[in-house]
């Protein structure tokens, strides 16, 4: 195998294994309503995360998605509210407005070089304010467009159910894998990554890639906010805080590198399928009190990580011993 | 030839950094179908010259024009739009892509939109392929030594290059085969009618392949020569704008005792898949050249001895006594100091002072607690800026921002501060000028004869012969042969480097 | 035995620790089996612990909602499920259908009694109020703003002057009264404190002190939920009233879900928990002593 | 030397004149700003306010800076300041001493940053990751010693920490601003913190050079660890109790907002501890300025978003670079 692909090969072994436990422990666990659970709910963090991928293999970092997030719902509601759109056209100003919120961070981030943590922090606290500012109550959306969009799903054996919210997080992640993968645009994210003065001097368009790697992630974070409204059917100013650490999680436990330069948007999702795992099985289990849920899921990613690492390192030694019998 | 119009040209060009002028109206022209040699000494502005042709960076003035016709790149891309390819002094390839996407980034073969993976590692070997690398294209590139790095950014610029290839210092890792089969490349794409700009210290090289040669000193043009008319002295005088005085003097080789003990003993250090186990050891006093072909082990040889990469067993003695070596601290602590090859990535701190730097090794052995008073850093900083030539404006200026070769002098100032007993020196003189070329062979001689033990690794043969009291030989990641004192000739080596090996040749 | 499932908020002030030990407790004594799962704060969290209690086949769910929206898919599910959903403390928007009952206090009453304290203790005097609001966009923020607002809305003599949020919390109670004495001119404008919850106003009454004037004497303060501390601060006179919330919400809870279980019987959809009103003559200590080992 | 004092200046300049600026605006918002006076024994006015609210994320800026130079990232330092704030509470009811309690809880910092310290520099987990492992756990770890109460306590030597007075300043004042000197001179006086940057720089090179990039990595993160403690403490102090769900609540990003505000680049190598600590009272200036200005509580958060945004464009290199260039063209003759 290309050894490129090992640290997805090894996320997938860990994330099989790990079910396997649960598996045993709770059998329960493999009925497919938990499977079409594991979609349904982690749907806007996976799309959110596809997003977070491109932005951390370019090596940047993006903290404002939790925030627009929550800015989605409420713009959705109030203008669902106030005006008489279609939800349809909402949803087309909307990612307008989040795709051009993500490029003006990449704009700035590229034009004035500030480094993308800050520039981001500060656009996560501008999302949330101007949820705040639209509206602090907390609005249902009857709209009987969405409620057909909710009752969009595919019933699967095992009465679980794979809902439309579920399938587009995953016709999301098909997406980003052909985009980071296989087009030219991919590559260029991933030159980014490696060096932007390298890539410079090679000829990527750094400008109009960093612009549209944030603008994508503000895309997404839109089209997850939708996905959270769907998923609610309802605007919240207080909605979806922190979930721009989830995805770095799952980013990062989908073998994405930090620094930048090398990850898989395939590894993203079953990154988000193992935070989703853990959640699970917390809540199956129902015996923990706050604390320990907290310290529990603190150690399972560190488990996760250190099992990875691990597994990467032997595979490595096993390689090169392996070189050396050639020689 | 001299008569083909000419291709590419700057007028007047200028640059200048805070603090220094790089280049003051320098004027440069390139023919179409010619190898012209752009030469200087370190921080001339060679590089800087190219990098304001090829829009790397703005310049301040002047004009560049491509085929009569004004051009402005106002970036790398929009140069190579216009059918220059380069290649930049420091590798400048992306360690984290695959070798293809490195070669083909920005042009990768599309099928329904969608870039091919296969297709693109076919066309990459077969880029590779006229340099005789035969590699896993789909490997990233930092699974592969500086060397192949450096072909493969060739291959790139050359691919890119549809009227000008320029190359910046491109054989200063490469050895005397990969130089060969690059020159074939440049003749035939000569013969095709490009412009080809070639820099390099090597004064060899660069009498056998170019036609024009163009001298810049401190910024500015000294002048434009054929080099047909032009000898090696007179290019040399025309570089430094004086006589170098070239003593070849007997360093009365051998004269070791060698059964007396040694000062340091490698006795079985090896790593599985790296480097086949070797015993070596280290006279007082004596320099012992490393030679071997690109990938045969030479470096990990040096990482080992200096504890900077694990080894598997084996043991180290100092003066007959076990010596403790799991760390680059305990080796610097024992007296030890390796200049790593790959100054870029293990060898500067980029965005630190020339003084700084210099001092970070012996500050690192005094420890935090005992800073080395900043009195004394400026004094050690500006003795050996001196001593060694290092072209700064002052000991402030970040090393990053000083010509590639300034940085080595830099470099090797760090560890003569520490005044070691062993120095490991990775091909010291990458890079470096004819004149300071020179100035640190002197030293090499002269750190010797004053009782430092050395341990230098180089490409270039001659340089070897020059000063080694002892030639290792590396193959194949095994250490082959050892000549000694009157064994040692560039023949000689040659000829251990070649010897077959038992086992079948890999097509490298 | 029974298995319920039971979805916390989180554990974000010393009331709601209180309201899981007590619900643990209730638990116990009824001999449940209770799936406890805590959601940090985080609307997703509770739906997707309410779905995984789903699957798990739970015989009933308790949920302490976060926010009032949002709920109308996740509750279908249990209905279509047969599962019993009731709500504790806090209300949901959705169809009434979807779940059996809720157990909890009227947010919005509670800031009206705070309210109608207010205006019967100054009586016609001029009294300038500054509050000190929940996390903004919280439902009990919102609610116990319009409660008391409302409440004051016929007294002319009362007027809220300054009000800032303090996230709930003691540090930012703190701050924010601090930087409200300074504005207003050290203090002596103000006439007296509402703070939506009572580690605000514990807070505060820090920063009263400190800015050296008395509080309960010189400003008023009147805050919701009796936790013990503020009992503590009635008793020095620190305080002067607060609204009680009382954590025992699973009791009714389980009581409701008993006589619905075992014979049918249908709750009511509201089953309102008294907000009481106490004052320092309520024997303020003796009030702290009853609640010091609930685990506030 | 006063090359160095000039350069010193030259490096501190724009957090100055941003914190002139800042502290302007909200005189002008509201006027009773600057008005001081002295009561109950110490200073008082909305100025010292800023210096004492200032006191934890100045504390956590000391660290974060230090840590930040190496090239990593404290994401964990609010859970920390809840660790340690809940652990002081519980000893001093439980009768220990005040100089044990103190001793105990700041050694719990220092042994949260030996955790994270291990994590980074000898399992090579990524900063932002490992701390992040804190950052989740390390608040349960706080409800478990509180048993999710608030703890309160009454030691009045303790709660003097957090709101007693020492020379006409309130203690926290004088806390921070002495860590901050020591931090500067241990950093500057010893070859520390050119060690600190050369690692941050480039940790390769630095070992290769002999620096011993692991211990000091780890060192680093337990001085964060410890400044959290010292934050934790005067949380805990001031408000008379151990709030382990609140205390500390991001902070860490405003942490590293100081830290940026104060000119250290996020990727590492040089710093400045004293500009990070203007940075941080830049961050308290604003957050006191919103809260004294009365504005509505919905615009906290777009106002800080707009003056952290509009500062750090002011700062960024590209318009630093520009704006040297204007100088030189203008001097040109
Ligand atoms: N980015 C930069 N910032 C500041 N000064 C620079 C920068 N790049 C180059 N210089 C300075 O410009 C001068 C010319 O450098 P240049 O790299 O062109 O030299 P060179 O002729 O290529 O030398 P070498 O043979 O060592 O590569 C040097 O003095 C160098 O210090
Ligand atoms: N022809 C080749 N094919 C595949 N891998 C190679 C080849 N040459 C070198 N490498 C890789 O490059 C690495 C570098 O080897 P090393 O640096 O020890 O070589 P060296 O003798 O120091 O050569 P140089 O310093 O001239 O590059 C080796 O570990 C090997 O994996
Ligand atoms: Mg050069
Ligand atoms: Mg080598």
């Amino acid at each position: 195998m290309n050894p490129r692909l090992l640290p997805l090969a090894v996320t997938v072994l860990i994330f099989v294994v790990a079910y396997a436990v649960c598996y045993a422990q709770f059998p329960a666990m493999l009925s497919t309503r938990v499977i079409g659970n594991l979609l349904t709910d982690n749907a806007f963090l996976g799309i959110a995360a596809v997003g977070m991928t491109f932005v951390i293999i370019s090596g940047g970092i993006d903290l404002s998605v939790g925030s627009v997030i929550a800015f989605t719902g409420v713009f959705i509601t109030v203008m669902l509210r106030d005006t008489s759109l279609h939800p349809l056209a909402v949803f087309a100003i909307l990612l307008g407005l989040t795709t051009l919120f993500g490029a003006a961070m990449g704009m700035i981030i590229h034009v004035l070089r500030m480094p993308p943590f800050i520039v981001t922090l500060a656009g996560m606290f501008l999302a949330r304010g101007l949820a705040y500012i639209l509206s602090v109550d907390s609005v249902p959306i009857t709209h009987p467009f969405y409620e057909w969009l909710q009752s969009l799903y595919w019933l699967l054996p095992g009465k679980g159910r794979l809902t439309l919210i579920g399938g587009l997080m995953l016709l999301v992640f098909a997406f980003g894998i052909l985009l980071a993968h296989r087009t030219r645009f991919g590559a260029n994210v991933f030159a980014l990554g490696g060096g932007v003065q390298t890539a410079r001097l090679m000829g990527v368009p750094v400008a109009r890639t960093t612009v549209a790697i944030y603008a994508l992630s503000g895309f997404l974070a839109g089209l997850s906010g939708i996905v959270f409204s769907l998923y609610t059917s309802a605007g919240y100013s207080l909605a979806a805080v922190g979930v721009e650490l989830d995805a770095i999680a799952a980013v990062v436990i989908g073998g994405t590198l930090l620094t930048g330069g090398s990850g898989f948007v395939a590894g993203t999702l079953i990154g988000v399928l193992i935070m989703g795992l853990i959640q699970t099985y917390i809540i199956f289990d129902g015996t923990l009190s706050s604390w320990w849920t907290k310290i529990v899921i603190g150690a399972l990613l560190l488990v996760f990580i250190m099992l990875q690492k691990g597994l990467l390192s032997l595979a490595d030694r096993r390689r090169s011993l392996r070189a050396s019998g050639n020689t | 030839m001299t008569n083909n119009p000419t291709l590419l040209a700057a007028v007047g060009l200028s640059k200048t950094f805070p603090g220094t002028r790089a280049l003051d109206g320098v004027d440069f022209d390139l023919r179409a179908g010619e190898v012209h040699a752009l030469l200087g000494e370190n921080g001339a502005g060679k590089s800087t010259l190219i990098k304001c042709l090829t829009g790397a960076y703005r310049r301040d003035g002047g004009d560049i024009l491509l085929e009569g016709a004004s051009i402005d790149p106002r970036d790398t891309q929009e140069a190579q739009r216009l059918g220059i390819g380069t290649v930049y002094q420091e590798v400048n390839l992306l360690p984290n892509l695959t070798v293809a996407d490195n070669l083909l980034l920005g042009r990768q073969p599309r099928r329904l939109g969608l870039v091919s993976r296969r297709e693109t590692n076919r066309i990459a070997r077969e880029m590779l392929s006229r340099y005789g690398l035969t590699i896993d294209v789909a490997r990233s590139l930092d699974s592969y030594s500086v060397a192949i790095q450096q072909i493969v950014a060739i291959a790139r610029a050359v691919s890119l290059s549809g009227k000008v290839l320029i190359l910046d210092e491109p054989t200063a890792s490469l050895d005397r085969d990969e130089v060969r089969m690059l020159f074939d490349v440049v003749r035939s794409l000569r013969a095709q009618g490009l412009g080809i700009v070639f820099i390099s210290h090597f004064l060899d090289q660069v009498f056998d392949i170019s036609d024009r040669i163009t001298v810049l000193r401190n910024g500015r043009l000294v002048g434009v020569r054929d080099a047909a008319t032009l000898d090696r002295t007179q290019l040399i005088n025309m570089m430094l704008g004086r006589e170098l005085s070239e003593e070849t003097r007997d360093r009365g080789r051998g004269g070791f005792d060698y059964a007396q003990r040694a000062r340091i003993a490698y006795v079985g250090t090896g790593r599985a898949g790296v480097i086949a186990p070797f015993d070596l050891s280290i006279h007082r006093g004596e320099v012992v050249g490393m030679a071997g072909l690109l990938g045969s082990g030479r470096t990990e040889t040096a990482e080992l001895m200096f504890a900077a990469a694990p080894r598997d067993g084996g043991s180290v003695n100092k003066d007959g006594k076990p010596l403790k070596l799991a760390s680059p601290r305990d080796a610097i602590a024992a007296g030890f100091g390796f200049s790593p090859e790959d100054r870029k990535t293990s060898g500067i701190i980029g965005d630190m002072s020339v003084r700084e730097n210099i001092v970070l090794a012996l500050q690192a052995r005094q420890g935090w607690m005992r800073p080395v008073r900043l009195s004394r850093q400026r004094e050690m900083a500006d003795d050996y800026i001196r001593r060694l030539d290092i072209r700064t404006p002052d000991a402030e200026k970040p090393i990053g921002q000083l010509s590639g070769g300034n940085q080595q002098k830099a470099l090797l100032a760090r560890w003569l501060a520490t005044n070691p007993e062993f120095l490991i020196l990775d091909e010291p003189t990458r890079g470096i000028d004819v004149g300071a070329h020179a100035e640190i062979i002197r030293m090499i001689e002269n750190l010797c004869e004053s009782g430092m033990s050395l341990l230098v690794i180089s490409s270039e043969l001659d340089e070897l012969v020059t000063y080694s009291h002892r030639v290792v030989v590396v193959r194949d990641r095994v250490h082959v042969a050892e000549l000694i004192g009157e064994e040692i000739t560039t023949d000689s080596i040659v000829a251990a480097i070649a010897k077959p090996s038992p086992a079948p040749e890999t097509s490298a | 035995s029974q298995t319920i499932g039971f979805s916390q908020i989180g554990s974000e002030s010393g009331w709601r620790a209180a309201e899981t030990t007590l619900t643990k407790q209730e638990a116990e004594k009824r001999g449940i089996d209770l799936k406890f799962s805590d959601a940090q704060q985080k609307q997703e969290n509770q739906i997707k612990a309410l779905r995984s209690f789903i699957a798990q086949g739970v015989d009933a769910i308790l949920v302490a909602p976060v926010v009032a929206t949002g709920w109308d898919a996740v509750l279908k599910e249990a209905k279509e499920a047969e599962i019993p959903v009731v709500l504790l403390d806090r209300m949901v928007d959705s169809d009434k259908d979807l779940y059996l009952t809720a157990v909890g206090s009227d947010l919005v009453h509670e800031g009206s009694v705070a309210g109608k304290w207010l205006v019967d203790t100054v009586a016609g005097k001029d009294c300038a109020v500054v509050e000190l609001q929940g996390t903004t966009g919280s439902s009990p923020a919102i609610d116990r703003k319009k409660g008391f607002e409302q409440a004051i809305a016929g007294a002319a003599n009362i007027k809220i002057i300054r009000s800032q949020t303090g996230d709930f919390t003691r540090a930012k109670g703190k701050e924010v009264m601090e930087s409200f004495l300074k504005a207003e001119n050290g203090g002596k404008n103000i006439c007296a404190l509402y703070a939506h919850n009572d580690d605000m106003a514990v807070g505060a009454i820090q920063a009263i002190k400190e800015a050296g004037l008395k509080p309960g004497t010189d400003i008023l303060v009147v805050s919701i939920d009796a936790v013990p501390d503020i009992f503590q601060a009635m008793a020095a006179g620190e305080a002067n009233a607060t609204v009680e919330l009382t954590p025992n919400m699973a009791g009714p809870a389980f009581d409701a879900l008993k006589a619905y279980m075992d014979n049918g019987t249908v709750p009511p959809k509201f089953i309102q928990t008294e907000s009481k009103l106490y004052t320092q003559k309520d024997d303020p200590a003796k009030e702290y002593e009853a609640r010091k080992g609930l685990g506030y | 030397m006063n090359g160095t004092l000039a350069r010193f200046g030259r490096r501190i300049a724009p957090q100055l004149v941003t914190l002139a600026v800042v502290v302007a605006m909200i005189g002008i918002v509201f006027p009773g700003f600057f008005d001081i006076s002295i009561a109950n024994g110490r200073l008082y006015g909305s100025p010292i306010d800023i210096l004492n609210r200032g006191a934890p994320v100045a504390l956590l800026a000391i660290g974060m800076t230090l840590v930040i130079a190496t090239g990593g990232i404290d994401l964990s330092v609010g859970a920390v300041m809840a660790i340690c704030g809940a652990i002081a509470a519980t000893l001093i009811v439980d009768g220990y001493s005040l100089p044990a309690t103190l001793a105990l809880s700041l050694g719990a910092g220092l042994l949260c940053g030996l955790w994270n310290g291990l994590l980074v520099a000898v399992l090579g987990i990524q900063p932002i990751v490992a701390t992040l492992i804190l950052m989740v756990a390390g608040r349960g770890i706080a409800q478990l010693v509180t048993e999710g109460m608030i703890r309160t306590f009454s030691h009045h030597g303790f709660a003097s920490l957090g709101s007693g007075n020492l020379l006409w300043l309130p203690t926290p004042v004088v806390i921070w601003v002495c860590a901050g000197i020591l931090a500067t001179l241990v950093v500057r006086r010893t070859a520390l913190g050119m060690l600190i940057e050369a690692v941050g720089i480039n940790r390769r090179a630095s070992m290769l050079a002999g620096v011993n990039a692991r211990l000091l990595i780890v060192t680093v993160y337990m001085v964060s660890g410890l400044c959290a403690a010292m934050a934790g403490l005067i949380v805990t102090a001031d408000i008379r109790g151990a709030d382990a769900n609140n205390a500390g609540l991001f902070l860490e990003l405003d942490a590293i907002l100081a830290v940026v505000v104060g000119g250290t680049s996020l990727l590492g190598g040089h710093f400045s501890l004293i500009a990070s600590l203007i940075g941080a009272m830049i961050i308290q200036a604003i957050n006191t300025g919103i809260l004294v200005a009365g504005f509505p509580p919905e615009f906290n958060l777009v106002i800080k978003a707009c003056i952290v945004l509009a500062i750090l464009v002011l700062q960024s290199p590209a318009l630093q670079g520009a704006a040297m260039l204007f100088s030189r063209t203008k001097g040109q003759p």
